[in-house]
């Protein structure tokens, strides 16, 4: 590999960058492979990069029906934080924080990790105490985080209706300053790169077609560019896991949903922060090429398309003009959805199945991108032992059938309040 | 001893009559309606609550959807399937009533829970049309129609009466909430309040 | 937006709509009391990429739950019914 | 008419009797009514209106509408200024202020253009690969590239101008006010069915006025369909105010208007391709269509001397207008070796050099064009051969062919397809009911356009069941132009995408490092990313990419076009509802006086709720304190109006609540109440509340106030789908009761004196028991439950009523020193109960967590019973409720803590720290006067007793707390029940 910083971008730069090689080669399926992963997106390269980094395992295939980081990792509002407060969500956001937090050094790739700040803000007596009581579990556990008043609220975010008499007034905020934001499409390629580099081989346009089971074993995927054996294989499809369990005969707690997304024209900078409000649900940050960022709620009907509809669209913005008002001449330049794996308690499931040799990492709701790291880190870990790791040991299918669900909001089992 | 039967409108110091908004001749009149009572119908057998409430109102209970029946004093809307708003003059003990007469049917008197606000005028389809996402087209929701939906965010009952004539239920919590859309909506057109 | 047909109230909004839940799910039976049983029905899903059956409730209109025949796909709509009608049988015929 | 000095005398659509004054960057210049910012700079002779995004170059005008890239300004000032505003659609009004962006200090000056003279270091994505050492400067490297990126400013004020959405329904929406669209306008109006034609500029392109006395047809003009969704959906946007300086009082400035079509007719033209060459971005070269409109529409010569530079026949129309206007063109420089006669008649008296290309622009003063070098092509590669010529002008009129504006079908799910003969994608096979017409259907002749038109709008009426008129017999076999994609093949600076500076060599470098999917190549260069997201970059864009991959156009694939077509402001989105608007408010009968009062107010979903009233000479934490202990002395009332009331009749009324809640209801006599709770299916607690017989067969159950949808959708979701064979009726009666808790040892005295027929003594009306009576004609319920733990009642009247009643019991129970009291006292009282609410109900505990256990029948089987057995809700260690008192006595314990055994224990590495359990609820108890607190921790019922550490980091506190059972009032219930 390559390696990427100022002096090779200057010696590029005098033979005219005709000498860049490709990021990553794009080699045809061998028949058969130690690992293969199913999903090139940014938890599957992240799970192949781990298995050869941390486990030594490079004979392993990533299979793409598309384009690389064509899924969620490239349609995400691009949040980064580790803000949860229950066992199994907190220190497995944590660990994949620090990741980020040496990720472009690491990849020599570089992902822009903008450790800005996120908060979230408060709008009730009872919701100043929930943020309260997630900051100590958070700062428990080793994590960051602050409780700000209003007028450090209204500090940090200038632009903000932080006025009394406001339909929801803000109470103050729980800030974790580590978190932040990051360019999403870099976390694919740079996955990508550095998977590749280790030999690992990414194939897009390689649509998993099914799953062959032999006496209670996964042992290989049929796919549009053929069939291909492989001692172990793992998803990591957010927003179709449900329908890859389906073609290895599981039945998994998920539903699968449309989140939009949307992004202003390019301002100049005029929001530091990572906002979000937790009343009406919405989220804002302004990406670095200047665009205002934000997102709210799912459509709320289970879909496979990737296009949203009006109504959320409408719902997300007089949100945001409602938290910043100032913005109501700025102009929304474009939208788009990404279907996301809705489970049944809000968190993510990284586990073997039922199915000996078939894994699946799944279930992201809506914060599959902050976890990148962490996912591709223990599912390469679970992989490789054909155990969980600490991290990821609570995050079982089984937990259903128990009743030891990790529920943050404490909605209970609908698929899609969480 | 204090008077207890003193009711209160909730939109009691709410609005204060005039001329609103744009200047020249308003495109709607708004008003609130009180003095009737209003009683939420549900059956199981509507044959035989049909035959009931003829009797009782002189109403033939619509059974089409979206329609409206007037009977002498009363007005019936179709609010579901076997599902009835009664818009009457007040009766004593109708609810007592029918509970102790009526089986697999009830009836509750929501005359308080709601408010009704006529809206009227040339404009009227338009205002409505700025938050309402029905076809309110004449040809669509014709003199007679009911509906129920949304304007804005708070579910109401609309009633066309008219050509132009409107009376909109809703929830009496949200009376505050509506009425500030109404005038909101109604201001670029210029509205008169009764 | 979509625009769903209430079987009761007619083609209406979006908006004045809720997703309940599964169309198909049928809750046990009071007498039962099987933990697997009552696991299927509150979590177990069939994801379907195409035409599934799901429950709606008009909660903007006559506040009556509705089974909708969606392509999750498309959005198309195919069908709508009660929540106890058979979406395989042609509207008119349905008792 | 000073310093217009590029305006013809006659010619065009503007109002010459009407002159118009601006600014652009301070300095004040001439229009008329009927320009647009773009066609009055360029009637001024200005040509540099902006800097590009990265190498921050000078930048004109390109294109005449949507298309624009590099016209981008900064409009008004103060509240209504408008960032990124594209002066080719933004009309002049008198007085209106326009500023360049993306430059500092000046336009004529900026710093960062020294950008370009490191350009070599910024290739595309140059970023991802450095930046990266030493790793905690990346964010100081941020900030930098943050403050060059943007362009225009947010507005900093509070926008001042209304906007408004509506509805509108019609069986044909026609999207185009052009030949083609006005002409589908027309038949399917024709045929009485209701139409909307939506165009974007003030006027249809043709004077109709048999459309406007058609009263079916709406006629919308500055309308820009922003988007297509799902169901013949689509939302426009329409201007009604922006070309004036100000919308005039209760003026609406933007209304959106949300269309359900049954047939949609697009016919949104088409929008011209530039042409790749090195320094195409130079001021003065622009869209030969847009230097045709100018001339044509505007009677403004875009420069004195033009050459025309094109790859298709389209150009000499715009020639031949461009000379019309007094334009002298140079020459047409023809990328095709051979042109056809018609063709070469159109630029009679013209110098044209077919097979030639620019293989350079110079720029003079200000960086404006001044003149071009061209050398001839070969005719199979288009590499240029042989030796330069150079030809002195001032604008470059390019032509690349046209691309059909196919946004929107793409956007309905529509299929596009690439046809080879146009060199462009055009619509293929219609997912909704939708018809492409005209040139957005790649139809390019006039008169095919309007039998196209026609014949679609007449179609479409037809298919909703009207009568329209026959089809029109269409001129076809009219062939397209043969307009082969050129671009050159070398050279510096071959600007494709001119507003994210991404150029030919970027794509060559996308195509080398394997960003070759065209949605990598789009998100590694950021082509097609800008705010015009990609309308002249992107057929380019992707035909450079084919090239490179030797693969034909359609291979490659096209990126997806999103919503909205062209940026819409947010507050247009919003319409209504933000601020005190973004929902609405629910308010209690009460509410006007609370507020009278002073009282301040705290949201409970859609309700707000007065949280205590101001006493004079207490601070608020006195006053609360006052009300809590006031209604443990005497007497207080609550509005408790919020609370979910559901009213349940039917014969089966009692068997469905027995299957909702976990209680055993078959005693529960008409009279009486019980306290109860429901579970989800999922086992765990959802909500509580009473459930009163009223008669024989109905019912009045509670609900929490946040709860009271939630739960009613639940009910009627069992009642209507998974029960129907019950006969229950149920009905939210939440708002037709006002609801008053009245509490305190002197509630039973103050309510005998207002109630006198009711006897309260009691045997006659004990604890939890109910009755209705009627005060002078008003019907009032009578609960006898109590929140507070104190001897109390809840009362219900009709809500109409329910201010009456409140100050009816003020006034009566003023000799027994009644007051009101807010949620904060209310919030005490019940913790000193031991009461449940939010914080412990938080959706994670079981009935038995709460100490609710022994409430679960056993005798019948309820909702959430069978899953409530699992394991992990039965397990050992389960959180359970807690009462919480400090070890000394007196130190608060702070909200939000968590509790542990050892607050100093180091931070974990992968097992979660050991924290036993959390502070759900803290006050002080005036009642007790010290703090107490309610927790949920492991095993609590078994550690009464115990010391632990309530720890809050996040406040600095840690405070040692002793478990206590949670009742800490009157854990007896004398009060209750006395």
């Amino acid at each position: 590999m390559s390696r990427y910083s100022i002096f090779s971008l200057a010696r590029n730069a005098l033979t005219g960058h005709r000498n860049w090689p490709k990021a990553w080669r794009s080699p045809n399926p061998k028949p058969a492979y130690d690992v293969i992963i199913i999903g090139g997106g940014g938890h599957g390269l992240a799970t192949a990069y781990y298995l050869a980094k941390n486990h030594g395992v490079t004979n392993i295939a990533v299979l793409e029906k598309g384009w690389l980081g064509g899924g969620n990792t490239g349609r995400n509002t691009t949040i980064v934080r580790s803000n949860y407060a229950l066992p199994g969500n907190t220190l497995f956001y944590e660990h994949s924080l620090k990741l980020w937090e040496g990720l472009s050094q690491d990849l020599n790739f570089n992902v822009m990790f903008s450790q800005r700040g996120v908060i979230n803000l408060a709008h009730s007596d009872g919701q100043r105490d929930a943020y309260k009581r997630r900051g100590n579990v958070m700062r428990i556990n080793g994590i960051d985080a602050e409780y700000l008043d209003r007028d450090e609220v209204a500090d940090m975010v200038p632009l903000l209706d932080t006025s009394p008499d406001a339909r929801y007034p803000v109470k103050g905020g729980l800030l974790q300053p580590r978190a932040g934001t990051a360019r999403h499409d870099a976390v694919a390629w740079g996955y990508a790169r550095s998977a590749d580099s280790y030999g690992v081989d990414i194939i897009q346009n390689c649509e998993v077609t099914g799953i062959d089971i032999e006496n209670g074993r996964a042992v290989g995927v049929q796919t549009t560019r053929g069939a291909i054996k492989a001692a172990k294989i793992g998803t990591a499809v957010a927003g179709h896991t449900g329908h890859l369990g389906a073609m290895a005969g599981l039945r998994l707690p998920f539903e699968t949903h449309v989140l939009q997304a949307m992004v202003s024209e390019p301002l100049k900078p005029c929001l530091d922060m990572v906002v979000t409000s937790g009343v009406a649900h919405a989220y804002i940050s302004q990406s670095d090429k200047g665009e205002l960022v934000f997102g709210g709620d799912l459509d709320f009907y289970p879909t496979y398309a990737q296009r949203g509809n009006f109504p959320r669209i409408e719902e997300v913005v007089e949100t945001m003009l409602t938290m910043f008002p100032t913005f109501s001449r700025v102009r929304l330049m474009r939208s788009w959805g990404g279907v996301i794996d809705m489970t049944m308690d809000g968190s993510p499931i990284i586990c073997k199945t039922p199915i000996d040799g078939f894994y699946i990492d799944g279930g992201w709701c809506y914060g599959g991108f902050k976890a990148t790291p962490g996912s591709g880190w223990v599912f390469a870990h679970t992989i490789a032992n054909d155990q969980p790791h600490e991290l990821n040991e609570r995050f079982t299918l089984k937990r259903f059938e128990t009743g030891a669900v990790i529920d943050e909001r404490g909605a209970g089992a609908t698929a899609h309040a969480h | 001893m204090v008077d207890l039967n003193l009711s209160r409108s909730a939109l009691d110091g709410v609005f204060t009559q005039g001329a609103f908004g744009a200047a020249g001749d308003p495109g709607v009149t708004l008003s609130e309606r009180r003095g009737g009572a209003l009683l939420d119908l549900s059956t199981g057998d509507i044959d035989a609550t049909r035959r009931a409430i003829a009797t009782q109102f002189g109403v033939d209970l619509p059974t089409k959807s979206g329609r409206t029946a007037t009977g002498d004093a009363c007005r019936a809307l179709w609010t579901g399937p076997g599902h009835w708003l009664i818009k009457t003059a007040p009766k004593p003990n109708l609810e007592r009533a029918w509970a102790d007469a009526a089986r697999n049917s009830a009836v509750n008197d929501v005359t308080h829970g709601r408010i009704v606000l006529r809206i009227k005028g040339p404009s009227a389809r338009d205002i409505l049309a700025k938050g309402c996402p029905l076809d309110l087209h004449p040809t669509a929701f014709p003199t007679g129609a009911c509906a129920q939906s949304l304007i804005g965010k708070i579910n109401v009952t609309i009633d066309c009466l008219d050509a132009d004539e409107f009376d909109i239920t809703t929830g009496r919590a949200y009376a505050k909430s509506l009425w500030a859309w109404m005038t909101g909506a109604a201001a670029e057109y210029g509205y008169r309040v009764e | 937006m979509l625009h769903i047909a209430c079987p009761w109230c007619g083609l209406r909004a979006q908006s004045e709509f809720t997703y309940a839940n599964d169309g198909t799910l049928i809750r046990p039976d009071l007498s039962n009391d099987s933990i697997d049983d009552h696991y299927n029905y509150v979590y177990a899903r069939d994801p379907r990429r195409g035409i599934q059956d799901e429950m709606w409730r008009h909660s903007a209109g006559c506040g009556q739950f509705l089974k909708v025949r969606r392509d999750t796909l498309t959005h198309e709509i195919h069908a709508t019914g009660a929540p106890q009608d058979d979406l395989d049988v042609p509207k008119d015929d349905r008792s | 008419m000073t310093g217009q000095v590029f305006r013809n005398g006659a010619g065009g659509r503007i109002d010459r009797t009407v002159p118009l004054s601006f600014t652009f960057d301070g300095k004040n210049y001439q229009g008329f009514q009927g320009d647009t910012l773009a066609s009055a700079l360029l009637a001024n002779g200005v040509r540099v209106v902006g800097r590009s995004f990265k190498y921050h170059r000078p930048r004109g005008i390109l294109g005449a509408g949507f298309e624009e890239p590099n016209a981008l300004v900064q409009l008004g000032d103060g509240a209504r200024t408008e960032p990124n505003t594209q002066a080719t659609r933004v009309e002049l009004f008198d007085g209106l202020t326009a500023t360049s962006q993306n430059r500092w200090p000046s336009l004529q000056f900026d710093i960062s253009a020294i950008n370009g003279l490191f350009h070599r270091l910024l290739p595309a994505g140059f970023y991802y690969k450095t930046f990266m050492a030493p790793a905690n400067l990346w964010m100081t490297y941020e900030k930098i590239i943050r403050r060059a990126a943007g362009m225009g400013r947010a507005p900093t004020q509070m926008d001042p101008d209304i906007y408004a959405r509506r509805f509108a329904h019609c069986n044909v929406l026609v999207i185009g006010g052009g030949p083609a669209g006005v002409s589908a306008a027309l038949a399917a109006g024709q045929s009485g069915a209701r139409v909307i034609l939506a165009e974007d500029n003030p006027q249809l392109s043709v004077s109709e006025t048999e459309l406007a006395d058609m009263d079916n047809v709406t006629v919308l003009t500055r309308t820009m369909a922003a988007a297509y969704y799902d169901h013949n959906t689509l939302i426009l946007s329409e201007r009604i105010a922006d070309h004036k300086p100000a919308p005039a009082p209760f003026e609406t400035r933007q209304r959106m208007w949300k269309v359900r079509a049954q047939q949609v007719v697009l016919a949104t033209g088409a929008l011209e391709r530039p042409l790749v060459f090195p320094n195409n971005d130079r001021p003065g070269v622009m869209l030969a269509s847009a230097a045709q409109c100018y001339a044509a529409d505007f009677a403004v010569r875009a420069g004195n001397q033009a050459v025309v530079f094109t790859n298709n026949d389209s150009a000499y129309g715009a020639a031949r207008d461009m000379k019309a206007a007094g334009i002298d063109i140079a020459a047409i420089i023809d990328t095709r070796p051979e042109i056809s006669d018609s063709t070469r008649e159109l630029a009679t008296n013209t110098k044209v050099l077919t097979g030639h290309a620019i293989i350079d622009v110079a720029s003079g003063r200000g960086g404006a064009t001044r003149g071009v070098t061209l050398k001839a092509i070969h005719p199979d590669t288009g590499a240029p051969k042989g030796s330069p010529i150079d030809i002195a002008c001032d604008v470059v009129a390019m032509s690349g062919g046209w691309n059909p504006t196919i946004h929107l079908f793409s956007q309905s799910k529509g299929k596009i397809k690439y046809d080879g003969a146009r060199a462009a994608f055009v619509p293929g096979q219609s997912f909704q009911q939708e018809r492409s017409i005209g040139a957005a259907n790649g139809t390019f002749d006039h008169e095919a356009c309007i039998i196209e038109g026609h014949n679609a709008g007449a179609a479409a009426a037809r298919d909703v069941g009207f009568d329209a008129p026959d089809a029109r017999t269409s001129p076809s076999g009219i062939p397209p132009a043969a307009q082969p994609l050129w671009s050159a093949p070398t050279g510096a600076k071959r600007f494709v995408d001119f507003q994210n500076d991404v150029t030919a060599d970027d794509i060559g470098l996308a195509y080398r490092e394997g960003y070759q999917s065209v949605e990598h190549l789009k998100r590694y260069t950021t082509l097609g990313m800008g705010t015009d997201q990609g309308r002249t970059s992107n057929v380019n864009g992707l035909a450079i990419m084919a090239d490179h991959r030797r693969l034909d156009i359609p291979e490659v694939g096209t990126t997806t076009f999103r919503p909205p077509f062209s940026p819409i402001t947010l507050g247009g989105i919003a319409g209504w509802h933000t601020g005190q608007n973004f929902e609405a408010t629910r308010q209690s009968a009460m509410s006007a006086w609370h507020e009278a009062q002073g009282a301040t107010f705290s949201n409970a979903g859609l309700w707000r709720r007065p949280e205590y009233y101001p006493r004079t000479g207490m601070t608020p934490a006195e006053a609360v304190h006052h009300e809590a202990r006031h209604v443990r002395e005497k007497v207080g009332v609550v509005d408790v109006s919020t609370l979910g009331k559901i009213d349940v009749q039917g014969r089966d009324a009692l068997e469905f609540l027995s299957r909702v809640y976990i209680n055993n209801l078959t005693k529960l006599p008409v009279g009486k109440c019980r306290y109860g709770v429901m579970l989800r299916e999922d086992g765990f607690v959802f909500d509580d509340g009473t459930i009163t017989r009223l008669a024989e067969m109905r019912f009045l159950v509670t609900t929490t106030t946040t709860h009271a949808g939630p739960v009613m959708t639940h009910l009627e979701y069992l009642a209507q789908v998974q029960w129907p064979e019950l006969d229950v009726h149920l009905l939210s009666v939440s708002e037709d009761w006002a609801g008053i808790a009245i509490a305190g040892p002197n509630s039973r005295t103050l309510l005998s004196q207002l109630f006198q027929d009711v006897d309260f003594a009691n045997e006659a009306f004990p604890f939890m028991g109910y009755r209705e009576t009627n005060a002078g004609g008003v019907p009032v319920r009578l609960f006898r439950i109590s929140f507070s733990g104190e001897h109390a009642y809840e009362l219900n009247v009709p809500a109409d009523y329910g201010l009456n009643f409140w100050t009816a019991l003020l006034e009566t129970g003023a000799d027994l020193d009644v007051i009101p009291y807010g949620t904060e006292a209310m919030n005490i009282l019940r913790i000193e109960k031991g009461h449940v609410t939010g914080a412990e109900l938080n959706g994670r505990v079981t009935a038995d967590d709460l100490g609710f256990a022994g409430m679960m029948s056993k005798l019948k089987p309820f909702v959430g019973q069978v899953l409530a057995r699992r394991d992990a809700l039965t397990a050992k260690g389960r959180r359970q409720l807690v009462g919480l008192v400090p070890a000394d006595g007196e130190t608060p314990i702070p909200a939000g803590a968590q509790i542990l055994a050892d607050p100093d224990a180091p931070p974990p590495e992968f097992t979660p720290a050991a924290i036993l359990g959390e502070v759900t609820s803290n006050c002080y108890s005036p009642a007790l006067g010290h703090p107490i607190g309610l927790g949920l921790v492991e095993d609590g019922s078994d550690r009464h007793g115990d010391t632990l550490y309530a720890h809050s980091p996040i406040t600095s506190e840690t405070v040692a707390i002793t478990l206590t059972n949670p009742v800490f009032v009157d854990p007896a219930g004398g009060r209750l029940h006395g």
